[in-house]
């Protein structure tokens, strides 16, 4: 899941190094404000044990990757917010690229996908299925299993965009690697949350969990179904990458010339699929679609 | 890779020239080679004798520094996985962002190696090649605490710098504790392979032990915490990090690396 | 005037479990007590109010005659310097002379006087040439005294040492012993020391306080607390071996004086023997 | 037979620290042995072969005549029990129950006979009751005991302790010592302990190893070891406080055999005396 360097250009990964600092500043706000005193140093202490735990690997039987947790929804789960995971994410990561697992320039991509995506959607869906009545064991297995598999899937597109993957090949064995590995994750949360409230249920912030306001949930839901429904059309397309290469051509052809050593923040493509008016009455209809879909899952989830 | 988290720290206590460099020069160093090599154009193939050089320049450095040859293959064999399988997959693809394809294979299931393919995916090996070298690097030759400082000298906000100081404090305690944890169940007969028991029960340990570790660190972290506070801890603590003057040397070292990169990308043009 | 003061203070855990127990607690400056006790008698909790760490249920204390005030606390951790018995809850920095820098940062000093704070340290607990080391390379009894060195670079009036001697071999443990005395005898600091191993108390306290589930229900010189035997009892406690055997002949009809520490006790032995 | 015996036992960490050097140590079925050393000795080294935990750099281990092999490997683990020093690193199951029964289910017993022996074990402890806490609420001196019982319910023949008594309270310690000494006579487990508290050594051993820098040094009886005075000096160990007293006295010219526990060293002053 870590992306190495190299595999995505300057630019970009300038531009998710930013998204990532804004996203490191708050949290550490958070830590210095939002518990009851300035707990800094706790998290610098967590943090090492996380990237300790991080190393016990199950080997997965006749394969030769094998599984560790990552926690990001764990985290945020146990400290009722994501800005936790955010933190913690950020600085194991930070120490795990200079053993080369991952990268530099590619910090921020990692941290926005197993950080800020695992972590908020690792905890806002865990909220929001247990609302819809779901017990908790099994909406903390949702929410851990959707905190593995959204950031497969952002991975997949910033691959894409930076060239080095075909989109729904990626999506799908992304997906396929990361579903898998999202049920040993929430298998584990759901046993390691459970062994924590019961050993330390002061640590466990279980009563924040229900003041988080329906506003705030619903509000992550949209952007994540948003986001959703804006990724499914260059998913059902049966070219995305034709759509990367017609707008790359309509762009203008800089990538190829020698006299530019530096590879321009998105060479290839303005916001990929941008170009075409066509294109956005599919973003629309997708969206719509996704939604009617989603809502239509959940109505199911909350009947059984 | 973490079957040896103090190993890799031992490396770091060695004693040779590379090892004594200003940490802040070896920091700025690592990161100018890694983002001239990931800056470098994707499709050009005078790029393969830039990247040769930087990569030449970090094993003499490593060659000075004096590290294991077995402790190297060591990290690179844990690093390069990943990184090796996109790059082998990128003659079979299409990329996006070349026009032109000019088939040299013909394989099964339709199957096509491309020569573009070919030298993207080479190149883009090539370049994350160099960027791992150059971690392993600086990570074999400066101390993590040393990197922090460092970092925290070359202007790291306050804060982070305080919680990376913990944490590279830290990861120690709880390695040797996580061994101390698994030494203790594999006296009693733990394994994870072990048939004799349910996987669900197995998983479920594997979850305990996960649990404890986090609780002991987050009571470590309490326990620090108080301590940290009868020393006077207040929201403007900051870590001790002391001056330290940057030797001639250290300007040299770092000039050559710039030397290096400004004679890779105009100097072998002109060859 | 008390340099510690502790008034009818109580704590309670959880709004559960009573701690302390009203505890009325005195140090002189300059004394040197011992705090002895079962496990969980309420020491290290005791050692927490001492220096504003956790905050009485009820009650007071008193540091130099001052309640502790949110405005006064950095005075007050100036002043009694806490040791707590892992070192590694103490020790956080990677290497030690960042460690022991770190008090007088807080303190906001100067550069050139933290560098000679953090000397004089280290001089003290004889560590001069560990400054890079890094603590996971450390032996126990020398983790133990870069904590006293980060406590000391603080230049406390009061040092207080919870289970100093924990995990160390009897080399270590007289070693450490030793220091502390030091301290209080050269540099006049108050020493307060937790401990379970009565044996060295009479080496390190002039003045010992024993408490049990929560509240000080001895105060005296070591010879009158060991000569309370009922108290020692209730306590999980033992007397120190030297006393025991000293009672045991006193019941064989013996007529000594129960000693504590063994050179007083071979000269009484040498008394009764001549 | 030997229950355990090791040749020329070496182990090197990392290639460079020599913590173990040609340790020749042979334990007998039934065997109370004490292995004593400073800091850094190498007690723990040893105990981590005794059950394969390590592998030697060079020698071997025998465990009751068989050399450890990845077959005979959990067998070994039955037969030989190790109880670390720090509870926390044993105990991680969330019920005192589910921990007992950790060993015993990786032996693949059925349901009833860890039942059985998750409360024979509890039993043996006394910590029948205990079943359903959690380990994090229970004290220094129970957690101990919980980690005993999850070795004890893996009905090991021999007990290995790392400094069993660490951290407790003399009257805590007393109870641990009188349980080590049960288990030996009534169920006939060997025990081997390793402590720096040379006083409680005369009480829970019969031999007595002594360890340093990586080799043993001596190996006898309580007495025997303490009467060899360069030995313990050597070793930045003591005599426990009985035999320097005893000691101290001899040399004032008092004829007297030196002794080691109290009992012993009272009959002897009184035979002085009178
Ligand atoms: N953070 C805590 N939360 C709840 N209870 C606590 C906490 N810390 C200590 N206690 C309880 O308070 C009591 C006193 O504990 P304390 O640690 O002060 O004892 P102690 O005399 O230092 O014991 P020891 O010799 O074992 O260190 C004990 O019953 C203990 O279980
Ligand atoms: N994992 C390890 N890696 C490297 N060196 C080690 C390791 N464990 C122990 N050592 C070293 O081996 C030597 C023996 O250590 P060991 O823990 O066996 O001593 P010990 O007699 O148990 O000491 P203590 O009484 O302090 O527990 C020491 O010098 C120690 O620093
Ligand atoms: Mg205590
Ligand atoms: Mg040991």
């Amino acid at each position: 899941m870590h992306i190495p360097d190299a595999y995505i250009p300057l630019g970009q990964a300038a531009v998710y190094w930013i998204i990532a600092a804004i996203f490191i500043a708050r949290s550490i706000k958070w830590a210095r404000s939002d518990l009851d005193e300035n707990m800094i140093p706790l998290f610098g202490v967590l943090a090492a044990g996380m990237f300790v735990l991080m190393t016990i690997n199950i080997p997965i039987p006749m394969s030769p990757v094998s599984w560790h947790m990552v926690g990001a929804a764990l985290t945020a789960i146990i400290f009722a917010s994501p800005w936790a995971a955010v933190l913690l994410m950020t600085l194991v990561l930070a120490v795990q690229s200079l053993y080369g697992d991952g990268g530099i320039t590619v910090m921020g991509a990692n941290i926005i996908n197993m950080g800020i995506i695992g972590g908020f959607s690792g905890y806002y869906s865990y909220i929001a299925l247990s609302r819809l009545s779901l017990t908790r064991s099994k909406a903390m297995f949702a929410g851990a299993w959707i905190s593995m598999i959204l950031p497969a899937i952002a991975l997949s597109f910033e691959m894409w965009f930076a060239g080095t993957f075909p989109l729904k090949q990626g999506v799908f064995l992304m997906s396929l690697f990361q579903g898998a590995a999202g049920i040993g994750e929430g298998i584990i949360t759901v046993i390691v949350f459970g062994a924590i409230s019961k050993a330390r249920p002061d640590i466990v912030a279980e009563d924040a969990h229900k003041k988080v306001s329906t506003a705030k949930v619903a509000a992550f839901s949209i952007i994540a179904l948003a986001g959703l429904a804006l990724a499914a059309p260059f998913l059902a397309s049966s070219n995305p990458d034709g759509l990367q290469h017609t707008a790359s051509t309509v762009i203008g052809n800089g990538i190829n010339s020698a006299v530019s050593p530096i590879t321009p923040l998105f060479p290839n493509y303005a916001i990929p699929g941008m170009g075409m008016s066509g294109k956005m009455a599919a973003i629309v209809i997708g969206f719509a679609v996704v939604l009617v879909i989603w809502l239509g899952i959940s109505k199911i989830i909350k009947k059984g | 890779m973490h079957a040896t988290l103090t190993e890799l720290e031992r490396e770091a206590y060695r004693k040779s020239p590379v090892h004594r460099m200003d940490g802040r020069i070896k920091i700025i160093m690592t990161l100018l080679l890694i983002v001239y090599a990931v800056a470098l154009p994707r499709m050009e193939v005078l790029d393969f004798p830039r990247l040769l050089l930087l990569e030449a320049y970090l094993a003499v450095l490593m060659l000075l520094a004096r590290l294991e040859f077995s402790y190297l293959t060591f990290r690179f064999a844990i690093a390069l996985p990943f990184g090796f399988s996109i790059a082998f997959l990128q003659p079979f693809i299409k990329q996006p962002f070349i026009s032109d394809f000019t088939v040299l294979y013909r394989l099964p299931f339709g199957l096509e190696v491309t020569g573009e393919g070919l030298l993207f995916g080479t190149l883009i090996f090539a370049k994350f090649l160099v960027c791992i070298t150059a971690v392993i690097l600086l990570s074999s030759t400066t101390s993590l605490s040393e990197l922090v400082s460092s970092a925290r000298r070359l202007g790291m906000p306050r804060e982070l710098a305080l919680l990376f100081t913990m944490m590279v404090r830290y990861l120690f305690v709880f390695w040797i504790m996580l061994g101390r944890i698994r030494t203790a169940q594999k006296t009693r007969g733990f394994d994870l392979w072990n048939k004799k028991v349910p996987r669900r029960w197995t998983l479920q340990q594997v979850g305990y032990t996960i649990s404890s570790l986090f609780i002991r660190s987050y009571e470590q972290g309490e326990r620090t915490y108080q301590s940290m506070l009868c020393r006077g801890y207040n929201a403007d603590a900051q870590v001790y990090v002391g001056k330290k003057k940057m030797g001639v040397s250290d300007i040299l070292v770092l000039a050559l690396a710039l030397g290096v990169i400004i004679a890779a990308q105009f100097g072998l043009k002109f060859l | 005037m008390y340099i510690i003061e502790t008034r009818a203070l109580t704590h309670v855990y959880r709004g559960k479990i009573k701690a302390l127990d009203s505890i009325n607690f005195t140090a002189k400056p300059g004394e040197r007590i011992a705090l002895i006790g079962a496990n969980g008698a309420g020491k290290s909790t005791l050692f927490k109010h001492f220096n504003g760490i956790l905050k009485p249920t009820s009650g007071d204390i008193l540091i130099k005659g001052e309640p502790i005030s949110k405005k006064s606390i950095l005075d007050v951790r100036k002043t009694v310097g806490v040791v707590f018995q892992d070192p590694d809850d103490q020790i956080f920095a990677p290497t030690v002379k960042q460690d022991v820098a770190f008090g007088p940062m807080n303190l906001g000093l100067s550069e050139e006087v933290i560098e000679k704070r953090v000397r004089e340290a280290l001089e003290t607990v004889r560590l001069t040439g560990f400054e890079e080391r890094a603590p996971h390379h450390l032996s126990t009894g020398e983790k133990k005294k870069v904590a006293i060195a980060g406590i000391l670079a603080m230049q406390p009036e009061v040092l207080v040492l919870d289970e100093p001697t924990a995990g160390l071999d009897p080399g270590g443990a007289v070693r450490l012993i030793r220091l502390i005395n030091q301290m209080n005898r050269y540099l006049g600091i108050t020493t307060i020391v937790a401990t379970h191993e009565v044996d060295i108390v009479p080496l390190l306290a002039d003045r010992v306080c024993i408490m049990s589930s929560g509240r000080i229900i001895g105060d005296g010189t070591p010879q009158e607390i060991f000569s309370t035997d009922e108290l020692i009892k209730k306590t999980h406690l033992r007397l120190p071996i030297v006393a025991q055997l000293m009672e045991m002949l006193q019941d064989e009809g013996i007529p000594l004086n129960v000693k504590f520490t063994l050179e007083e006790a071979r000269d009484e032995l040498l008394r009764v023997v001549k």
